[in-house]
């Protein structure tokens, strides 16, 4: 019971924020609603464990989280420098 | 300007960790939630955090160009190969049970050789394909 | 020799598929055409003894992993199944000499390797979607040589390669998934993916799913339609054969449609057809309709081509018609016609496209314009051409004419005796596009270009000379072609419910 | 003289041209010695042919049984009184023709003779294997090898003009087969279960009168060879063709390979007995009497030599065709007959037109004034062909046009017999007008006067065959004797 | 005990649902990227760390309370560098803060300030 | 010596997630600590940046005083954004870091971005660049409360 | 009211249905191609929804023994679905390969504009 | 419910989204609402799957992708009768077809009864693997995933094929067009 109404509070902020996501209106807020979706999904993913009472597969959860991570830097770093690989180090280099 | 400082760092910590768990959750297949795919995908996602901390020459030094395109093959390989082992053995091609005495065993077996063989393909493809594009564009 | 023999089904697969992964390690394109060369030439000892096998002892299965079906999946083959093989793999061998010095000419050395590679998954593909028994796994199959030949039409010389790749990569897995939906509802309804049990079960389910069934058999239908081209679905093709290296083109008109007219046939036949009454839907009308309109639209436009690469693709697309044509009779003359003309087709395309790649290889062009004269500079690539081309329009004495026999005894069989105009019609839109290049290779002087042109390297020369004399030869003996189709279309036939 | 197995002549009549186009390109560049081989090619095979000739007057039928290639479809071959007739006319005159194409392609110096010669030889070697065909299947077979065959040689100009004309010869003959005969062959199969020409027909009791005379038009039209009207535009339009070509077109090979095939089919197809019994032949004969007529009012007008021949040649085909429809055993003997006698006369003409074109470039026959002096032995032969073709003794036409009158006299169809008739009178106007012109009007001024004959090779061949329009006449009795065997077993 | 543990998780979660709702308001509420920054920080701190405590305390000394913990970590590891990294990458973008205030160059120079007062 | 360390941190990782102890199973853990192992130090990346375990002694004292702090921005943030007339003030202000090390300064930078309301924009030598949703916010900040509490922390490292 | 608890039950498939038709849309009537492989992927996942969804049991658990536990959601389509995933992100990584390599010689990735060039040539 | 409405809410905004940017940050979302769903209905490899595929590798490899083309969707101008149609006849098709089946969740389905029981009656025995989708997907339908890791590697070499060396060659055409 705590954890559905847990799960439901997760769903209604997850509506809220994916609202965010589609109205942006710059690139920037998709990228912060984006990061709280992987962040709700995850809280959603460990509550719904619960729920169904199969708290192991908490890895997956883990799992979102360091992709999240990985895709979200991506993001921001590309947006930084146009190039997922850039390295200022190279780049000082003549 | 030190954008990266706190990236680099955070990075740098947790880098070890990731790589592992892409391990765990790819050797943990049989019991949990994931496989070789998954772990691949995980693996390669470590590549490519060091890619964009760090940078793409950081990345090829753990991964480097050769041992990826090897990779590539190689999963294939020993997944195809481990069914050849079924023929070799007067079994039905991809038939595990060649390799134990005890059936069961054999397949528990076959399963970890044969998802090994999908971890170092999809491992080797993802960063294959990351490098691909990303040095499409220098 | 007993301990192979069991496992032949597996081998067919494996063995290219093998070669495939060791040709991606290989770093040097000759070494790698060698590899090819050599799985090429085992591969129709393997469908040959799997034809043999069935012709003498019934359908094989294979149990993949030592799991029983419906818990694993199945290997099946049976006569159909090994005629295509066996179709596949004497393509493969016939025009593989062809490849070293076209691959040579087209293909950065770099990239070779990768080359036949992708060849290779592309034809483990192939076979695969061929052999298996299963539904889904010929999906897996189907996407392997779908991702394969994408690769391969890309590699094209020209900019616009890329472009057809794209738009075939789309449209091609518009297809793959549509296909995957129809198996879906199969699933749904059957428990199953095993093709036997699907059907098997399938036949069992409630009148009012019905719905359901026809609703799969639409998807799979549209969804295989894309694949192999059937108008309106085709138009991903001619640029794909037009822009593709010559060999590619050559591989991909002689096996790659024809796989999935395989695929057609299996399940209109032996899954839909066993289970329920097909005769009451209306599949054979549409089928029909779609491939009459196949034959002469697509043939129309081929007369207007001057890229003849793409003349012959949209020549493909009207003689795919004539394959459908024959499905959609679904008697046993006109699915005879359809089947005997997947492996005429086959051969003559092959050997035409194989006449033009000689003649890009010397010239550089594949448009009319340029190719005045060329039938004396390149007589016996030409008189390949000329050959095949005669197939094409069914003259008599070809293998062309063969399969529009059946096609019109099937067709008057089933009391459509329009259509046996019809077909003869759409021939002579073909008459008139194949006369055209002849006439200009023929009754033209030889301009400053072709001059300079002469016959090909034997390696490249000899796979079309081998491929137009096959036309010719199964024009009077048929034994081994609308024999086998005979006998498989009698079984796929009499299978089917009333 | 050491006799051949009859069956055993049969294959080696066929093949033997075969083997002549493939060894004419191995010596192409010694124009004499692949001439050489033409000719001995020609003549081995009209040896063998004449091998068969004493068997099949006997009643025997030499047959090669072939193999199958589909079910209902067979290569066989098998000699019987009509085929052995036109083999005979088409080998025989190859010889001639051979000869006759030496001195013209020679005298006007075409190019690509070596393509030239092989592609005639595989023509003939179609022909001859259609004039033996034992069923449908090889008869069509051969009857598109023939087609094929013959295509590159009415191009043989290359010019924009020689491919137009030789497209049109093309689409048409490949187009009226494919359409027509082709969709008649296989409904015949279906409804019949064979394919074999078979004395009295297998069509009998198969199909309704009304469903019958459609099938007998499919296969009329359809076997566009025979130039039946409104098919026969291919015919004007091949005349582009060097003239050895012509005249294997009208004589030796091409249109008698049609009014053959129509002529077989009605035979042994249908059958006469069920044709007329059905009725369903009645309107064929309306048809080819208007044929007759109509053509040869078409030939009245043309101005040009060759195409004038042309529209005579529709008209004279249109007379077999007239045979057959009839359908009765006196109509086919006439057919038969008008088929040998139009070969020698029609090919004479044309070899005169070719002549005088080696020797002037003259194609129009208003500028033949007076040439008569200049070439005295062409004309004559002309005048000899033409008379023939009109059918006055004595000369063969008189015999084959005697027996077609006769025969629909006969069954009654007067129309036919008025056409007969009226195309006779036709005939005279536009061949004779010819030849007046030729001895009796004076030359155009300033013209040579001497005589300026063509070059040996071309004037021998045609006084021969202006000679066998006269044998003919007087040896008509063998070609009705041959013929008579066709129904002796009935 | 379990009686106890049980409340205790309970308010927890309800105070992590709290905050997280609270959080996401805020997201939809805020007027630009910058002040929503703060609104997703408060998700994946005091949200997530009230929800995935209580969790552990329903899940006692487990593997998966370990697991919980390595989850928290994660979160307390992402926001900083993403927050961090997406409020440089939009200034480098040239984003304008909405402010009411620009404190950055000491003199209370108002150069965003255009933007209007919430 | 790091190396062993960030080896045996790995493993107990490894044993914290899997939970289960098959030879099998152990064995492979062992082989995957070492590869992530191997591939740290191809990256050169063992440092002390890598491994701030000296951070961890002061954690006792520091990260539930931190938690205290965004407890309580977390509720400031709440009360502001749930009010009717969303009374938020942005401002954007720079304030010093008195740390010595780079980790101390991200320390304090990540701990300032953790506490909802306040965030790290920017990074530059000692300066940091904060944005606050309420002004008391970044005045708090510059007054340097929680500046000298990671300097502290630091200095206990 | 019937037709709402109907549609209620089956609004898993109206969803599904409704982003096949999405994707396909994108795909069939955007120029852009990057634009159409994002509509691919989202057409390919209605496809994972499909089979997904009746592949639960209501009360079940994933399908991963535990003791605790005896009702299993179908693990079948567990499997093909893993699969199709796999597929799918392959196509698209080729797809994009194939993007990259048409900007280059194209300089456009909208479709109509590439049409336009190739007509001009 | 909620889930799925917003995975349709998110579609609708991809549709609708002209930056490119904002599109392949609108489906690492979707991704990560379908894997929440997929979660949901008990498939959680799938969801794992579908979360590194599609928030983590896609990405990536579309901000990749879009690193090296032109970042905005011009305005389009097909005429969008004849997707619609096409779109919406698949759709009704699915309705038809979909709107007799089994209805959500019950455990009698065909598809429950049949094949499937085999695997969860029988995997932990035969194989011991007690996850059973790891046992089916890498041992019982063991050749799909052959299969299936033949695509990846298939679409690995092909990548690289395209993308490495022969930078920006042209053809010759394309010169000419530049030069003019
Ligand atoms: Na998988
Ligand atoms: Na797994």
């Amino acid at each position: 019971m705590m954890f559905a109404a847990a799960a439901m509070a997760i769903l209604v902020a997850l509506s809220m924020v994916v609202i965010r996501a589609i109205k942006g209106p710059t690139v920037f807020d998709r990228v912060l609603a984006g990061n709280s979706v992987g962040m709700l999904a995850i809280l959603l993913l460990a509550v719904i464990g619960f729920l169904t009472g199969r708290p192991q597969f908490l890895d997956v959860a883990l799992t979102y989280g360091l992709l999240n991570l990985i895709a979200t830097l991506a993001v921001l770093k590309f947006f930084r420098h146009g190039d997922l690989a850039y390295d200022a180090e190279e780049d000082s280099k003549p | 300007m030190k954008f990266d400082l706190i990236l680099r760092i955070g990075t740098k910590l947790i880098l070890p960790f990731v790589l592992v768990f892409a391990f765990y959750i790819h050797f943990h297949g049989d019991y949990r939630p994931g496989g070789g795919f998954q772990g691949g995908v995980i693996a390669a996602g470590t590549v490519f955090l060091v890619a964009i901390t760090f940078g793409l020459a950081a990345a090829k030094r753990i991964a480097p160009n050769w041992l990826v395109e090897f990779m590539v093959p190689l999963g294939v390989l020993i997944f195809a190969g481990a069914g050849v082992a079924g023929l070799l053995m007067g079994k039905n091609y991809l038939d595990y049970s060649v390799f134990s005495a005890n059936s069961a065993t054999g397949h528990e077996l076959g399963i970890l050789i044969v998802e090994l063989g999908v971890l170092i393909t999809v491992a080797g493809t993802m960063t294959a394909l990351f490098y691909a594009f990303v040095e499409r564009g220098r | 020799m007993n301990a192979v023999l069991p496992h032949l089904p597996a081998l067919q697969v494996v063995v290219p598929l093998i070669g495939a992964i060791l040709a991606a390690f290989l770093r040097r394109g000759n070494f790698a055409f060698t590899l090819t060369l050599a799985v090429s030439a085992i591969l129709p000892f393997i469908s040959g003894a799997l034809l043999w096998q069935v012709l003498t002892g019934g359908p094989i299965s294979y149990a993949m992993g030592g799991w029983a079906p419906p818990i694993g999946i199945e290997y099946r083959v049976d006569l159909l199944s090994a005629f295509v093989l066996m179709l596949i793999s004497v393509v493969g061998v016939v025009i593989i000499p062809f490849a070293h010095r076209s691959v040579a000419s087209e293909i950065d050395a770099s990239k070779q390797a990768w080359f036949y590679c992708m060849y290779l998954l592309c034809l483990t593909g192939l076979l695969g979607i061929t052999i298996t028994g299963d539904a889904f796994n010929a999906f897996v199959f189907l996407e392997v040589s779908s991702l394969a030949t994408y690769v391969l039409i890309a590699m094209g010389r020209d900019r616009r390669a890329l472009l057809a790749a794209f738009q075939y990569l789309i449209i091609g897995t518009i297809g793959a998934t549509l296909y995957v939906i129809g198996v879906g509802f199969l699933y749904l309804l059957t428990g199953s993916l095993n093709m036997v049990d699907v059907a098997q079960r399938l036949a069992a389910v409630e009148p009012d799913q019905m719905r359901t069934v026809i609703t799969a058999l639409a998807f799979i239908t549209v969804g295989v339609s894309l694949k192999l081209a059937l108008f309106p679905l085709h138009v991903w093709l001619p640029n794909a054969y037009a822009y593709a290296p010559s060999w590619v083109t050559v591989f991909l008109a002689a096996t790659a449609t024809k796989v999935a007219i395989y695929l057609l046939v299996r399940y209109l036949f032996s899954i839909f057809g066993v289970a329920v009454n097909l005769q009451a839907l209306p599949v054979g009308e549409i089928i029909i309709a779609l491939s009459l309109a196949a034959m002469f639209i697509a043939s129309f436009v081929a007369v207007f081509e001057t890229n003849l690469k793409r003349m012959l693709a949209y020549s493909s697309v009207a003689q795919i018609g004539y394959i459908t044509l024959g499905i959609g009779l679904a008697n046993q003359a006109g699915l005879t016609g359809g089947l005997v003309h997947i492996v005429n087709h086959a051969f003559m395309k092959a050997a035409l496209f194989l006449a033009l790649g000689a003649i890009v290889y010397r010239i550089g062009s594949a448009r009319l314009g340029d190719l005045a004269g060329i039938g004396r500079k390149m007589p016996l690539t030409m008189a390949a051409f000329a050959v095949a081309g005669l197939g094409l329009i069914g003259t008599p004495g070809t293998s062309g004419f063969i399969s529009k026999w059946f096609l019109a005894i099937g067709a008057l069989d089933r009391g459509w005796w329009i259509l046996v105009p019809a077909i003869m019609a759409s021939s002579m839109i073909a008459f008139v596009y194949v006369g055209r290049v002849l006439e200009m290779a023929y009754l033209r002087e030889p301009s400053a270009e072709t001059a300079r042109a002469s016959d090909p390297p034997l390696s490249m020369l000899l796979p079309m000379l081998v491929l137009a004399a096959a036309t010719v030869y199964f024009g009077f003996d048929t034994e081994w072609t609308a024999g086998i189709a005979g006998k498989a279309s009698q079984a796929l036939v009499q299978g089917l419910a009333r | 003289m050491t006799m051949l197995a009859p069956n055993d002549a049969l294959l080696l009549a066929l093949i033997a041209p075969f083997i002549g186009a493939a060894l004419i390109p191995v010596f192409g560049r010694w124009p004499n010695l692949r001439e050489t081989v033409t000719l001995v090619t020609a003549a081995v095979l009209l040896f063998f042919v004449l091998q068969l000739l004493g068997p099949v007057l006997g009643g025997a039928r030499p047959e090669w049984a072939g193999f199958s290639v589909a079910p209902g479809l067979t290569l066989a071959f098998q000699v019987e009184p009509l085929g052995m007739l036109f083999a005979l006319i088409a080998s025989s005159l190859w010889i001639v023709n051979s000869v006759y194409s030496i001195g013209y392609m020679r005298g006007n110096d075409e190019p690509r003779q070596t393509g030239f010669y092989a592609c005639f030889a595989i023509a003939l070697g179609a022909t001859i294997g259609l004039a033996f065909a034992k069923n449908l299947f090889t008869l069509f077979l051969l009857y598109e090898v023939l087609t094929l065959s013959t295509y590159p040689l009415v191009a043989h100009k290359h010019s924009v003009e020689a491919r137009r004309g030789a497209r049109i010869y093309l689409a048409l003959l490949i187009g009226t087969s494919m359409l027509l005969f082709l969709p008649a062959i296989i409904a015949t199969y279906v409804m019949a279960g064979t394919l074999d020409f078979t004395p009295g027909g297998i069509l009998g009791g198969k199909l309704g009168s009304g469903a019958m005379a459609v099938l007998l038009a499919l296969y009329v039209f359809g076997i566009g060879k025979a130039a039946v009207m409104p098919i026969h535009f291919w015919l004007p339009a091949a005349m582009v063709a060097p003239t050895p070509v012509s005249a294997l077109l009208h004589a030796v090979a091409v249109v008698k390979a049609g009014v053959f095939s129509i002529v077989k089919v009605v035979v042994y197809i249908f059958g006469l007995d069920t044709l007329t019994a059905a009725g369903a032949n009645v309107w064929l004969v309306y048809l080819a009497s208007g044929c007759i007529v109509l053509a040869s009012l078409i030939a009245l007008t043309r101005g040009n030599l060759k195409a004038r021949l042309a529209y005579s040649t529709v008209s004279q085909l249109a007379y077999v065709v007239l045979g057959a429809a009839i359908a009765t055993p006196l109509g086919i003997m006439g057919s038969g007959m008008q088929m040998a006698t139009h070969a020698v006369g029609k090919i004479t003409l044309f070899f005169c037109a070719g002549a005088i074109y080696v020797a002037t470039h003259k194609t129009e026959v208003k500028e033949l004034d007076g040439l008569g002096r200049t070439m005295p032995v062409t004309m004559a032969a002309f005048l000899i062909g033409s008379l023939s073709i009109i059918g006055l003794p004595p000369f063969g036409g008189t015999w084959s046009k005697w027996t077609l009158a006769l025969a629909a006299a006969d069954s009654g169809y007067l129309v036919a017999l008025g056409a007969l008739m009226i195309s006779s009178l036709l005939n005279i106007a536009y061949l004779l007008s010819i030849v007046g012109r030729a001895f009796f009007f004076a030359p155009e001024p300033g013209a040579a006067s001497a005589i300026r004959e063509a070059p040996l090779a071309c004037v021998i061949p045609l006084s021969a065959t202006a000679g066998l329009c006269v044998v003919l006449f007087f040896g008509a009795g063998q070609v009705e004797n041959l013929l008579t065997t066709m129904f002796a077993s009935r | 005990m379990s009686f106890v543990i049980d409340i205790a998780s309970g308010i927890l979660i309800a105070l992590g649902c709290f905050f997280i709702v609270a959080g996401a308001i805020a997201m939809l509420r805020l007027p630009d990227v910058y002040t929503r920054v703060h609104g997703a920080s408060v998700i994946d701190t005091a949200g997530a760390g009230f929800l995935l405590t209580g969790l552990m305390l329903q899940a006692g000394a487990s593997l998966v309370t370990v697991k919980l913990v390595f989850v928290l970590a994660v979160f307390f590891f992402t926001l900083p560098v993403a927050a961090h990294a997406l409020a440089q990458a939009a200034l480098h973008e040239g984003v304008k803060p909405l402010l009411s205030e620009d404190r950055t160059s000491g003199d209370g120079k108002d150069q965003a300030a255009s933007g209007r007062q919430p | 010596m790091r190396l062993v360390g960030l080896f045996g941190g790995l493993f107990l990782f490894w044993l914290a997630l899997s939970g289960l102890f098959a030879p099998l199973l152990i064995s492979l853990g062992v082989v995957a600590c070492l590869l992530a192992t191997a591939a740290v130090w191809r990256l050169n990346m063992v440092d002390r940046e890598a491994q701030p375990l000296e951070l961890l002694r002061g954690a006792l004292t520091y990260w539930p005083w931190l938690v205290v702090e965004i407890i309580k921005s977390a509720w400031n943030v709440t009360k502001v954004v749930l009010h009717p007339r969303l009374p938020i003030s942005p401002t954007m202000t720079v304030v010093k870091a008195s740390q010595k090390t780079p980790s101390g300064i991200a320390t304090y930078a990540n701990s300032i971005t953790l506490t909802p309301g306040t965030l790290t924009t920017g990074v530059s030598g000692h300066t940091l660049t904060i944005h606050a949703l309420v002004k008391d916010g970044a005045l708090d900040l510059e007054s340097g409360g929680m500046d000298r509490r990671v300097s502290q922390f630091e200095g206990t490292a | 009211m019937q037709a709402l608890n109907n549609f209620i039950a089956h609004y898993n498939y109206v969803i599904t249905i409704f982003l096949m038709i999405t994707g396909l849309y994108i795909m069939v009537a955007r120029s852009n191609m990057v634009k159409k492989l994002i509509g691919l992927s989202i057409f390919q996942t209605s496809v994972y929804l499909l089979y997904l969804e009746p592949g639960k049991i209501l009360g079940g658990t994933p399908p991963i023994i535990d003791k605790a536990f005896t009702v299993y959601s179908n693990p079948l389509p567990h499997v093909l679905i893993l699969t199709a995933i796999v597929v799918g992100v392959a196509t698209l990584a080729l797809g994009l390969a194939l993007v990259v390599r048409i900007n280059e010689a194209y300089g456009s990735i909208e479709e109509d504009e590439i049409f336009k060039k190739d007509r001009e040539q | 419910m909620v889930l799925l409405t917003l995975l349709a809410a998110v579609a609708i905004a991809i549709v609708r989204q002209r930056s490119l940017f904002g599109v392949v940050l609108l489906s690492g979302i979707y991704s990560f609402l379908i894997a929440s769903v997929m979660i949901v209905l008990d498939a959680i490899d799938v969801a794992l799957t579908e979360a590194s595929v599609g928030a983590g590798v896609s990405v990536v490899i579309l901000l990749a992708t879009l690193h090296l083309i032109k970042t905005t969707e011009a305005a389009h101008t097909r005429a969008s009768w004849l997707p619609i149609f096409v779109s919406l006849g698949v759709g009704g098709a699915l309705v038809w077809g979909t709107l007799t089946l089994p209805p959500f969740g019950t455990p009698d389905a065909p598809i429950h009864r049949h094949v499937a029981p085999y695997y969860i009656e029988n995997a932990l025995r035969e194989t011991n693997v007690p996850n059973i989708v790891s046992a089916v997907l890498a041992d019982y339908r063991g050749y799909d995933t052959l299969g299936e890791t033949v695509v990846i590697f298939t679409a690995g070499i092909g990548v690289m094929m395209l993308l490495r060396g022969g930078k920006r060659r042209r053809s010759e055409d394309d010169k000419a067009e530049d030069a003019s």
